[in-house]
């Protein structure tokens, strides 16, 4: 239903968004650029507040690119950073303090001056309450022990440990600068009244960026306009609406008939159908959505241990047909995963030795014949009976696989795949069906799930899952450190050498970074604590008279709004 | 009992069309007279055509009903183009007091203005008038003029007739219709309710047919008395001759019957059951049941005997007592 | 419980026109010609017996598999695709037939919970009576009031998405009005003659109910359940319209979910829209037909019009006499 | 006289009770759920401590019973509690989407009353022909139909043909540069809001005119319709002086009990039309697996419900001077 995916736990929102910003390197020449017009946006998804600590949906981050400042953001190669309130920035050589020169003269739309001042502030307070009120964006700080503002040109970041810059970067990107002489008088009870504040209600609201919000209404239509006072480049269109649909037919609907001037992503289901309307210019993009099948990887699983062997769950998934799962769910919109974790945005730092997935259902077969899980009468293999600790009777392989609501693809239809395929090699699944992610996450977690006691993990089996990807591989990593038990942790992986190398990446910089990463990258991969599926492409379309439209931007860097101008 | 009739029934037949293409042939070929200030007895079981009679009179009959023959009020065949030659005589000159009071009131509307609506309707009365008129009909019918604004649900079952006689009286009509005033009333009620009928038709000088399945009862009221059987007047004459000298054997039965004892339905002691009328009948339709049955009777239908004068019978057991038909 | 009848009667009624009409012991065969001599009953069974045949042989008869992709995304009717393909080229006359079986399945396995609860609680409340049937007579009342498909949404969205959850919350949800209609006959037969007499020989409660009073209120809890049916089968496309069906379970209802998230209007995709609806709409005419036969047969509470533009008519004497 | 204020008072009882067990019903539905509102939270923060710090000020720690009686104080107070997702009240959640549904749902209504009174009189007076028969098969076809699938065949085959449009309550160009008139600004909501009521309405109209045609003939054939026409009223008097002021009686009864239906119908009709309406929420709350919210949300909905069946008992006590009891 919803294009991009609805991130449940408040906490850790800005965690996954760590990684957007960017740079607008004045994409918008080439072409005559006609200044004015109001340029629409059609979209699933709702800015669920202007309050930054308290946001949940993905869509408020668009939001707020543009009327917060940020110091750097994503460069609109989604690979590296650019600078955007800051203009340079250079790094101690033990990596623990961080200089950003700022732009001088930047106001707020309200006339204030926009200075270090505003930055340190944020910052600051954030790393205050970070375990409560400010929790939402305490990512962007972490590591972050003081920021002092020596000149109102200067920001200086100090970190309790040596970060690398591309971490720091990702961080800071997710970084919204608050005006202090309005949020200032928010911070008492604790930091509890910033969660409080709505700052909705007094529009137009005070801002740093490129725009300003004159309307908004939270599953409507929310109106951006130039802000007068903006030091950077400065928008093309008189004013930007962001239209929210729940429903992607309605919207089509509106595109088609040209009420709206762009939808930033198609449901796949529909692209055929504008493409063959023509006059629009339908586009695939870059996109970090990848997904996957999860392995309950919890060592002390009580039941159906085969399948924490990596030989076990490799054979499985070379019988899952993905070329399959892309012709039918993606219409042929998503190419095939690496079989690495850290995603298709971070390729540069996944491992050259990584896994290769092939299909062949008849190799599958002879492996598990091999490894000794031979055939019931019924068709269905056998895990014969193991001794230990963990001993389990011998039992048929059957599984539940669970499928949350709220994945973007037809869930449903790519388990009939899987479990077409798992058929083939004598293992019967049945479809689980788990509610959306954060439903479907306390399923697997278990309610007693308790990293310090190692319970928790106990119960399922295996889910379908996907998750986005970034260009720093810092948050994928930690997702199966024993330290994202019960939180982020899908697989229950529980892995103490896995997790001191962990810990170790994160006082490493450069090349040495890099070739750690890779080695946690392949033993994940080795592990098959996950089977990555497939790489989803987004697709856009826009109405011919508009150009500089670029939905990649979307969360990670201003231009998304900025350049767009009417031919 | 010279005077000309003011209502004549001639060979009123009724069909209903039943589901399935066939026919029931409820009355077949009824003729009566009723003389000014005559009350007459229409007398017979459930289902023998007797309401179905007054109703095809009035004219009510549901559309799967088919009508044929005459009947003249004053002379004038008011059955001449259905529905358009009876409705102006409706209520104004003949009107009725329906079978069970219960339901016969809206229960939604007061007493009073029930009884004022045909008033106004034809004309008799408006307004003020009318609702004078309703409050004397009350006290006329023997209730408190004050409880015109009374709900049919706060009147007793005794006073709900008495308000549809009331309501009956309403248009000052010359030929008054009761259907089963008094069943479903207890007998102390029956009998003041009867007295009542008795005594308005006498002071206001009107015809009265009762349709009843009683003939005691009719013994009490009426003057004249006609027995209905299977859609046919089987017997009619004056309510003495008839009952010192029944000439027909289901009459006879009628009167040795007694009611139903839990006196609320409409069956009478005889044995076995009237015949089923979407059929042909052959010979005398009361043969199955009569105790006097003799040869001709299972083939032969018998004939309209007038045994004495003013009294009729349709049985062959006259066949030898007398030759004169009626006229 | 407000779509359950076509003909719906408020609580008060209820109680009237079951009692009505009944006076006499019904014969084992009355159900069979209460259906059989009504046109609108017969073509009702008729179709009933069709999608019941369909729901049980379906797999003999999908052409394709409904897992795999077998033609382009939403390609049109064709010989190959009879009524065309899905937003994955799935063959559309093949989901349907699948979702012929799982719709049915609900259908009837949801109205016999519903029976069985109401029909339990009816007799219970008519034939116990006293305390016991005010205290079960509030309660259906109350549950009357409480808007049912709130409470089922509620409901599925807490127990969880399978079928046999969304059969049990059907039935648990409907139960009502076949408590209110059951009691009242249960009463009626109660007091009848031969239950009375059975009563003085001396039969136990036991035997009254399973041998006098379960027969003749039989029927009437048959054309329930008929009309439960097509509730449930209407509660199912409903429940799982707004996700809370059974994720793995092809119903009619997923496919009319499914064209409705798969964008089959923007598609131009009405083979993908239309027949799911058809479907449902037939079966649901159907069991009305059936059911309403049944319950009218049992309950002629329709009297004699005695409004219509047609008044009596005349008739030539002549004629008749001639045929006679 | 005595019996009729005893009514009013069992009817209110019996309302207040009917309440009462929804709210507990609504309380344990929401307790059946496995954990609680806490265990499902994930955060890199959520710690056992965190957790049990959270249950304690949410009052989880507390007996079931204890609970419950401190939700009865919360919703005395009209608080129902912060949304799982939000956080913020419920109760404010609810206001903006319960206008819309409102809205459309009075038109919806409205026209789905007033044609289905129009067609079951006519249909019920001119019993037995075409009259009778067409509106009889057209109801019951649209009685039949799922009120999301009507929806999907209208959004196919009306809403272009006709221009409207295919969702939402307002166009996206509306009001962006600047506050459009008054009236401009009715005008579009009208737009969209058409084809949503008109899809509730059919679906409506169809039941009612069931529901009509059967009151009305179980009225004409009272005895005293039959009083009334031997007195010499008009067929169109009758049907106005006797039929319908008594057929309103079961009418009301049963247009009242279709409010769960009514409600039910314009959930999907919201989502089909991605009308910003209560039932969006709920489908959204749904999605979210917003617990709290749903909670709310079914309590202001059967709450509704059984206002309105208490005031359509009140009506019937209005219209009906027999009801004692």
């Amino acid at each position: 239903m919803s294009a991009r995916r609805m991130l449940a736990a408040a906490a850790l929102a800005a965690v996954l968004l760590a990684a957007g910003c960017g740079g607008s390197s004045g994409s918008s020449g080439g072409g005559s650029v006609k200044q004015g017009g109001v340029f629409t946006i059609g979209t699933t998804n709702y800015i669920d507040t202007l309050n930054p600590f308290n946001y949940i949906e993905a869509e408020a981050v668009t939001a707020y690119l543009e009327v917060y400042p940020e110091l750097v953001q994503l460069a609109p190669n989604l690979t590296s950073y650019e600078g955007s309130y800051a203009t340079k920035w250079t790094h101690s050589a033990d990596f623990k303090t961080y200089t950003y020169t700022l732009h001088s003269g930047a106001k707020w739309s309200d006339g204030k001056p926009l200075t270090s001042a505003d930055v340190a502030w944020t910052a600051n307070t954030i790393v205050k309450y970070q375990n409560d009120a400010t929790a939402v964006l305490a990512s962007s700080v972490a590591h972050v022990t003081t920021v002092d503002a020596p000149n109102p040109t200067t920001v200086v970041f100090h970190y309790d440990a040596p970060v690398d810059p591309n971490l720091v970067l990702s961080n800071i990107s997710s970084l919204y600068i608050l005006p202090e002489h309005i949020w200032g008088s928010h911070a008492g009870n604790q930091g509890k009244d910033l969660k409080a504040f709505r700052p909705e209600n007094s529009l137009p609201l005070v801002s740093g960026g490129p725009f300003q919000i004159t309307k908004y209404e939270k599953k409507g239509t929310t109106v951006f306009k130039p802000n007068p006072g903006w030091w950077g480049p400065k928008p093309h269109v008189e004013a930007v609406g962001l239209v929210y649909y729940t429903n992607s037919d309605s919207m089509i609907a509106d595109l088609k008939s040209g009420q709206i001037s762009a939808v930033d992503q198609v449901p796949y289901t529909a692209v055929n159908a504008l493409k063959q309307s023509g006059g629009l210019a339908v586009t695939p993009y870059k996109y970090g959505e990848f997904t996957n099948i999860t392995w309950n990887s919890n060592p002390r699983k009580p039941q159906n241990r085969e399948l924490l062997d990596p030989r076990v769950k490799k054979a499985m998934s070379m019988c899952v047909d993905r070329q399959q799962i892309i012709s039918v769910i993606y219409d042929g919109q998503a190419t095939l995963a690496n079989q690495s974790v850290i995603g298709p945005f971070g390729i540069n730092w996944q491992s050259p030795d990584d896994q290769k997935l092939q299909f062949n259902c008849d190799q599958a077969n002879a492996m598990l014949d091999q490894l000794g899980y031979k055939k019931g009468a019924n068709g269905i293999r056998v895990a014969p009976a193991t001794t230990g600790k963990y001993a389990q009777p011998a039992h048929p392989m059957q599984y539940q696989i669970m499928v949350p609501n709220s994945l973007d693809f037809n869930g449903s239809r790519e388990f009939s795949i899987v479990a077409d395929g798992w058929s083939k090699l004598g293992i019967k699944v049945t479809q689980q069906a788990g509610g959306d992610s954060a439903q479907a996450y306390a399923i697997e977690t278990d309610d007693n799930c308790d990293a310090a006691k190692s319970t928790g993990y106990a119960k399922f089996d295996i889910a379908l899952w996907d998750w986005f990807s970034y260009t720093d591989p810092d948050f994928q990593l930690s997702v199966a450190t024993k330290g994202q038990w019960c939180s982020w942790s899908d697989t229950g992986y529980d892995n103490p050498s896995y997790d001191q190398m962990y810990k170790q990446s994160g006082t490493l910089a450069g090349a040495q970074r890099l070739t750690l990463v890779q080695k946690m990258d392949k033993l994940l991969s080795d592990q098959w604590i996950y089977t990555f599926l497939v790489n989803e492409k987004a697709i856009s379309a826009a109405q011919p008279n508009w150009a500089g439209y670029h939905p990649e931007l979307n969360g990670y860097n201003y231009g998304y709004m900025t350049e767009p101008y009417q031919k | 009992m010279s005077r000309e009739p003011i209502l004549s029934v001639e060979d009123l037949h009724v069909w209903f069309d039943l589901s399935g293409g066939s026919e029931l042939h409820a009355v077949q070929g009824v003729s009566f007279d009723l003389r000014p200030g005559e009350r007459m007895g229409l007398v017979g079981e459930s289902g023998c055509g007797k309401t179905t009679t007054i109703l095809a009179m009035m004219g009510l009959l549901p559309s799967s009903a088919s009508v044929a023959g005459s009947v003249s009020l004053d002379g004038e065949n008011i059955m001449a183009r259905g529905e358009d030659t009876v409705s102006p005589h409706r209520w104004k000159d003949i009107a009725m007091v329906f079978q069970g009071a219960m339901n016969a009131f809206n229960p939604v509307k007061t007493i009073g203005s029930q009884i004022v609506e045909p008033m106004e309707l034809h004309g008799t009365a408006t307004g003020k008038a009318a609702r004078g008129q309703t409050r004397e009909l009350l006290e006329l019918v023997g209730i408190s003029g004050d409880r015109v604004n009374n709900y049919p649900h706060e009147f007793s079952g005794g006073m709900r007739q008495r308000a549809a006689i009331a309501l009956a009286l309403a248009c000052e009509p010359r030929v008054l219709l009761a259907d089963e005033p008094t069943t479903a009333l207890d007998v102390m009620v029956q009998a003041q309710i009867l007295e009542l009928l008795v005594r308005l038709t006498r002071d206001l000088g009107l015809s009265m047919i009762l349709v009843t399945h009683d003939l005691p009862v009719v013994a009490q009221v009426c003057d004249r008395a006609a027995v209905m059987y299977a859609g046919e007047i089987v017997e009619m004459g004056a309510m003495s001759t008839i009952y010192h000298d029944p000439r027909h054997p289901y009459t006879r039965m009628l009167f040795g019957a007694t009611p139903d004892l839990l006196g609320d339905a409409d069956v009478i002691s005889i044995p076995g059951a009237p015949p089923r009328l979407d059929r042909e009948i052959v010979g005398c339709p009361f043969a199955p049941r009569c105790d006097s049955a003799f040869a001709p009777c299972a083939t032969v239908a018998p004939r309209r005997m007038e045994t004495s004068p003013g009294h009729e019978a349709v049985c062959h057991l006259n066949d030898h007592v007398v030759a004169k038909e009626p006229a | 419980m407000t779509i359950d009848h076509p003909l719906p009667a408020a609580p008060e009624q209820l109680e009237e026109l079951s009692a009505e009409g009944l006076g006499e012991r019904r014969t084992p065969g009355f159900i069979r010609s209460a259906i059989l001599t009504q046109p609108a009953a017969l073509v009702g069974l008729g179709v009933l017996f069709f999608f019941v045949f369909i729901a049980i042989f379906g797999s003999y008869l999908e052409p394709y598999s409904i897992h795999d992709k077998t033609g382009p995304v939403y390609a049109p009717p064709s010989s190959a695709h009879w009524l065309g393909t899905d937003d994955g080229g799935v063959d559309m006359l093949s989901l349907l037939i699948a979702g012929t079986r799982v719709s049915m399945e609900v259908g009837f396995a949801a109205a016999l919970v519903a029976m069985l609860i109401g029909g339990a609680v009816g007799v219970i409340s008519g034939f116990v009576g006293g305390i016991i049937d005010v205290v079960l007579m509030r309660i259906t009342d109350i549950f009357l009031v409480i808007p049912d498909i709130p409470l089922m949404i509620v409901m599925a969205a807490i127990f969880g998405r399978s079928l046999r959850n969304i059969i049990i919350i059907i039935g648990i949800i409907y139960w009502t009005s076949t408590a209110r209609l059951i009691r009242a006959q249960v009463k009626s037969v109660r007091e009848r003659v031969y239950v009375k007499r059975a009563r003085s020989l001396g039969a136990t409660n036991n035997r009254l109910v399973f041998k006098h009073v379960l027969p003749q209120v039989a029927p009437l809890l048959i054309a329930n359940t008929v009309l439960m049916v097509a509730l449930a089968v209407f509660a199912e496309t409903y429940i799982t319209f707004l996700g809370l069906g059974d994720p793995s379970a092809i119903s009619w209802g997923r496919l009319i979910e499914n064209a409705f998230l798969g964008n089959a209007v923007l598609n131009n995709a009405w083979w993908a829209i239309v027949p799911p609806g058809v479907c449902v709409t037939i079966v649901i005419l159907a069991c009305t037909m059936v059911g309403q036969s049944m319950e009218d047969a049992l309950n002629p509470r329709l009297k004699v019009g005695h409004l219509s533009v047609r008044r009596f008519r005349l008739r030539p004497l002549g004629g008749k006499l001639d045929s006679e | 006289m005595e019996g009729r204020a005893d009514y009013v008072v069992k009817r209110t009882l019996f309302a207040l009770l009917t309440v009462f067990v929804a709210v507990t019903i609504n309380f344990l539905l929401f307790r059946a759920l496995p954990g609680d509102a806490v265990s499902g939270l994930r955060c890199q923060h959520c710690t056992i401590q965190f957790k049990a710090a959270l249950r304690h000020d949410l009052g989880l720690d507390k007996s079931k019973w204890e609970q419950y009686k401190i939700y009865l104080k919360q919703l005395a107070h009209g608080n129902l509690g912060l949304s799982d997702v939000s956080h913020e009240p419920v109760r404010g959640l609810l206001w903006d989407p319960l206008k819309n549904t409102l809205l459309m749902l009075t038109l919806g209504t409205v026209f789905s009353i007033i044609f289905g009174l129009l067609t079951g009189v006519v249909a019920a007076w001119r019993r037995g022909t075409w009259v009778d028969k067409g509106s009889l098969w057209t109801s019951l076809a649209f009685y039949s139909m799922p009120t999301q699938w009507l929806g999907l065949m209208i959004v196919y085959f009306v809403a272009d043909r006709i221009g409207l449009p295919h969702g939402g309550i307002q166009s996206p160009d509306l009001g962006i540069l600047g506050n459009p008139s008054t009236y401009d600004y009715w005008k579009d909501r009208l737009e969209h809001m058409i084809l949503p009521a008109l899809t509730l309405g059919l679906v409506l109209y169809g039941e009612y005119t069931l529901i009509v045609r059967s009151a009305m003939l179980e009225t004409l054939g009272e005895d005293y319709v039959l009083t009334a026409r031997a007195k010499g009223l008009s067929n169109f008097a009758i049907v106005r002086k006797h039929g319908l002021r008594n057929a309103m009686l079961p009418i009301v009864t049963l247009i009242a009990l279709s409010l769960g239906f009514i409600v039910g119908g314009a959930i999907t009709v919201e989502y089909v039309f991605d009308y910003p309406g209560i039932g969006l929420a709920i489908v959204d709350a749904i999605d979210k697996r917003d617990y709290t919210f749903l909670q709310g949300a079914f309590l202001l909905l059967t709450i509704s419900v059984i206002l309105f069946n208490f005031l359509a008992d009140l009506l019937y006590f209005k219209l009906d001077p027999r009801v004692t009891t």
